[in-house]
């Protein structure tokens, strides 16, 4: 049991910041550089994200291990998971509008962004190809959004102090977040190594 | 929402799903034998690598075991009907992967080959555990001497520079470890035919 | 009005927060200084290979400085310093025997992408120094972690390589460590005087110690970062650090070997990149602290501390931006 | 849109690969970029995947556009672009092994690309088949260009081979190879095109600039 409990923990950490999904994996790396620019938006986004995440892992596990591999339907994980996903956003998104106005207000018009991201599709392809258990899934799923959420609070804030620098003229904008991006990832690698997995 | 609407909705869906479902079981119908076929071809010829004079179909599975709670084979290669080695699929927790190994040994327990299926260590360093020249480090050892030592030596397999954690992982592990089990698992057989 | 106040300082205080042109120049040029008795020991014990690293470092760093200077069309700031400390923290950060192509291109990352990309000095975002070594690390891991041994033949430029301290306690553990230096106050010795195998200027702790206590006096440095620092480091080294459990680990080892002392005295405070509230220094040591241990006790590298603080690095806006959105939340209460 | 449908199919393709370019110009769809970028090969073979489906979904979504009711079309499209996907997918498990191995996920994700959509959703959907397809074309070689760019660059001063060719005898920056100097790579590649932009032609370097 204790065993069990600390192959979770380590799959937590290791998602979340050993192979973070920015900085190791390279995914969700539209949204990433999209919307760091202000730290509120930032801080939705990091929410929603790991909500929708967890979520997503846990109903395309059901769906994966209790429909698809009995009716030998594997083959078509790419079509079902988008499909999952989309729907789920769907879903929330519906919901939100008539539970919770205040926070549709406010973590609405990320949901519309979700599910032409990457990272989201890529937990349930990830926890297929890796056999993980359910409670791995969502180990797995949290870890991710909760490091997604990190590097863009991370970014956000340098960005905001960025603003007052004199970057040179070809750099600005873009340029410079990459760049940037190449730093953090570069003080990442430090972790390399800390979990095997 | 008119009935029209709803009638064109319903038929797009239909229409999409049946050619899409067409599309992809001819496409899975084609592919997925190629994709079973290679499998098998590959894991064949990697195993007929590491054990050259056997039989094309002289190598036989002997059973599963289970380092760092990963799932591995162990295999019996024969020439002949009789038995020239063993070849052992095994797993060792190296500095940032767990590295698959293979590695065949002959009947006296030496080492004659051994190979690395997978691994993802610290690129120009610990990877070069992937390289011939440490690779041929192992030939002829036994037991006693599957030992990493960080000079040059004969005797012992010598690190790569550098990379001790990666090398001492393949080394100790996983081959000395595989080839542990290996010899106490063929005890066990004996043991049972026996009786 | 109090809270006014508080506001006022605190803007003042967000980096860059060197007031004049000739405070700048006068820091660096004393940080450059306080330096001096630690290199002064590299020297002694690495043989001239340590003065040419280390010139490199520095020529190529004026050099690579000016130059972007003058193909932007930008202010020349080479004498206010911060190019030539940039290279010597980086000179000194490297082991001596490295080829010489390892400190140019470590020096022109440092210089050109870490710092003017960033628009120059007062903006930059990590250490540029320590970016220089880390990219470098990375990119030719076999030529940074080859280190020289270190022998008092001033004269001398064949090399034995020899591992540090850290590379022996983490691959073979304590026994090997007492072993090769004979007893445990004999290691603390040679540790303290800087006899052991590192980088450049990072061995000998007296030295570097002396130079920081120089800063300390002339108030150029504060105490909260390297104390927090060097303090959780200790802290886990004691908690976690040894093999029969908790509470059995050797605290002084992981303070005096590695570049702890470099890094916490001389890098982790660089005014730019660390932040500039009092608490939020705290919070930056403690991070470093943890991060090192983390890594010297987990990690895949021996050491840690080049990395910990680029990573508190990352997040020292985020640190000066929550310790500051509370002092403005504090004053909207007040408003009401 | 409907003058557009002058647009030589010339137009449309030279369109896609410069001024429209998505991982330079419209900074769209850049997880691959990095991924995928260590060898020229595997920038290639991702390259070609998104050409494929591409130009099939924009063909695909072109001849049923009339057909398709608008108030499902997101849907519609997303269910015909993963179709199209698993279909690559499986073949290049079936026909290109070894580098299915690494980039597998990343073809997977292609699912997930927004620049196939929005050309589906702006262009395909709105005109005829052959414009679409021309239209798809171009952006897919677009990607596939500066997919071989930038692994080119990282090849060479990471591994100083070329598709696998070992051609510079130095010591490689094994750097350009690991994820901070793919960061660093595309990075200083934008940098560069925006300076063109804005030293020949007077941008002011719209693709970095503009920031979205």
């Amino acid at each position: 049991m204790e065993k069990e409990f600390i192959k979770l923990f380590e799959l937590f950490i290791a998602a979340s910041i050993i192979n973070n999904f920015v900085f190791t994996r390279f995914l969700g790396l539209c949204i990433f550089f999209g919307v760091s620019k202000k730290m509120e938006t930032a801080i939705g986004m990091g929410i929603t994200f790991t909500s929708v995440m967890v979520i997503a892992a846990a109903l395309s596990w059901l769906m994966f291990t209790y429909v698809m591999v009995p009716f030998d339907l594997t083959f078509l994980k790419i079509v079902i998971f988008i499909g999952i996903v989309a729907a789920f956003v769907q879903a929330a998104d519906t919901i939100m509008r008539k539970v919770s106005p205040g926070l549709y207000y406010k973590l609405g018009v990320y949901l519309a962004l979700i599910s032409t991201n990457c990272i989201i599709i890529a937990v349930p392809l990830i926890n297929a190809e890796e056999h993980y258990n359910f409670l791995e899934s969502l180990a797995f799923g949290l870890g991710s959004g909760i490091g997604f959420a990190i590097s863009m609070t991370i970014m956000a804030s340098i960005r905001e102090k960025l603003e007052l620098a004199d970057v040179p003229g070809p750099f600005r904008g873009m340029p410079i977040a990459w760049i940037t991006t190449a730093l953090i990832a570069l003080a990442f690698t430090g972790f390399a190594g800390l979990i095997t997995l | 929402m008119t009935a029209k609407d709803i009638f064109k909705i319903t038929a797009n869906l239909v229409v999409i799903y049946v050619v899409g479902g067409l599309l992809l079981a001819f496409v899975y119908a084609k592919t997925s034998p190629i994709i079973f076929l290679k499998n098998k071809q590959e894991k064949e010829e990697a195993l007929q690598k590491m054990m050259p004079n056997a039989d094309k179909k002289g190598i036989i599975k002997l059973g599963d075991w289970y380092p760092h709670d990963k799932d591995a084979e162990y295999f019996v290669a024969k020439k002949d009907g009789k038995i020239i080695g063993y070849i052992v699929q095994t797993f060792a927790k190296g500095y940032s992967s767990y590295i698959n190994i293979l590695f065949s040994v002959g009947t006296d327990f030496r080492v004659k080959k051994i190979d690395i299926l997978h691994s993802a260590e610290t690129p120009g360093l610990g990877d070069e555990i992937t390289l011939p020249y440490f690779k041929k480090r192992f030939r002829g050892k036994d037991l006693a001497h599957l030992k990493v030592v960080k000079k040059p030596s004969k005797e012992y397999i010598e690190a790569v520079t550098g990379a001790t954690i990666s090398s001492r992982a393949v080394t100790e592990d996983g081959v000395r470890k595989g080839l542990e089990f290996l010899i106490k698992a063929l005890k066990k057989r004996e043991v049972k035919h026996e009786q | 009005m109090e809270a006014i106040k508080k506001q006022h300082e605190l803007v003042v205080s967000v980096s860059p927060h060197l007031k004049s042109e000739e405070t700048t120049s006068r820091i660096m040029w004393t940080v450059s200084l306080s330096l001096l008795p630690a290199f002064i020991s590299g020297a002694y014990f690495f043989g001239p290979r340590a003065v040419i690293t280390t010139a490199i470092c520095i020529i190529t760093a004026l050099l690579s400085e000016r130059a972007f200077q003058k193909i932007t069309n930008r202010e020349d700031t080479i004498s206010d310093g911060s190019a030539f400390l940039t290279g010597l923290l980086l000179g000194m950060n490297l082991p001596a025997t490295v080829p010489f192509y390892i400190p140019i291109i470590g020096t022109v990352v440092a210089i050109v992408i870490t710092k003017q990309l960033f628009g120059g000095l007062g903006y930059n975002i990590f250490n540029p120094a320590l970016i220089g070594r880390a990219f470098v690390l990375i990119t030719w891991p076999r030529a940074m972690t080859t280190w020289m041994k270190p022998d008092a033949a001033f004269m001398r430029f064949d090399a034995i390589s020899a591992a540090t301290p850290l590379g022996i306690l983490k691959e073979e553990g304590l026994a090997k460590l007492l072993a090769l230096f004979g007893d445990k106050l004999n290691l603390y010795t040679e540790l303290l005087v800087g006899h052991r195998a590192g980088s450049i200027g990072e061995t000998s702790v007296i030295a570097l110690l002396l130079g920081a206590a120089f800063l300390v006096y002339k108030r150029y440095i504060s105490l909260h970062i390297p104390l927090s620092f060097i303090g959780t480091v200790a802290v886990i080294a004691w908690l976690f650090g040894g093999k029969e459990g908790l509470f059995t680990g050797d605290p002084l080892i992981h303070i005096m070997s590695g570049g702890l002392m470099l890094g916490a005295f001389f890098m982790a405070t660089d005014y730019v990149t660390c932040p500039s509230v009092k608490k939020g220094q705290i919070v930056f040591g403690i991070g470093c602290g943890l991060i090192t241990m983390l890594i010297r006790l987990k990690g895949g590298y021996p050491e840690g501390v080049m990395f910990a603080i680029l990573l508190m690095n990352c997040f020292t806006p985020l640190i000066d931006r929550n310790l500051r959105s509370k002092v403005f939340g504090f004053m909207k209460k007040e408003a009401k | 849109m409907s003058n557009e449908d002058r647009i030589s199919n010339w137009q449309l393709i030279k369109n896609g690969i410069f001024k429209e370019n998505t991982i330079f110009r419209l900074v769209i769809s850049l997880c691959p970029s990095i991924a995928v970028t260590n060898s020229v090969k595997n920038g290639f073979l991702l390259g070609v995947a998104v050409l494929f489906v591409q130009t099939m979904v924009n063909t695909t979504v072109a001849i049923f556009r009339k057909f398709i009711h608008p108030k499902i079309r997101i849907p519609i499209f997303m269910l015909i672009i993963s179709g199209w996907v698993t279909v690559v997918d499986m073949v290049m498990a079936a026909y290109a092994r070894a580098a299915y191995k690494e980039i597998g996920l990343y073809i997977q994700i292609i699912v997930a690309f927004a620049s196939i959509l929005a050309r589906a959703e702006m262009f395909a959907s709105k005109n005829r088949v052959c414009n679409a397809f021309f239209d798809g074309l171009g952006s897919g070689l677009g990607f596939l260009l500066a997919l071989v760019l930038i692994s080119f660059f990282r090849e060479l001063l990471g591994r100083g081979s070329l598709w696998g060719f070992h051609i510079v005898q130095a010591k490689p920056m094994l750097i350009f190879i690991l994820p901070a100097g793919g960061f660093l790579a595309v990075g200083l590649l934008m940098a560069f095109f925006n300076w063109i932009d804005m030293r020949f032609y007077g941008g002011k370097g719209a693709g970095g600039a503009s920031g979205h």
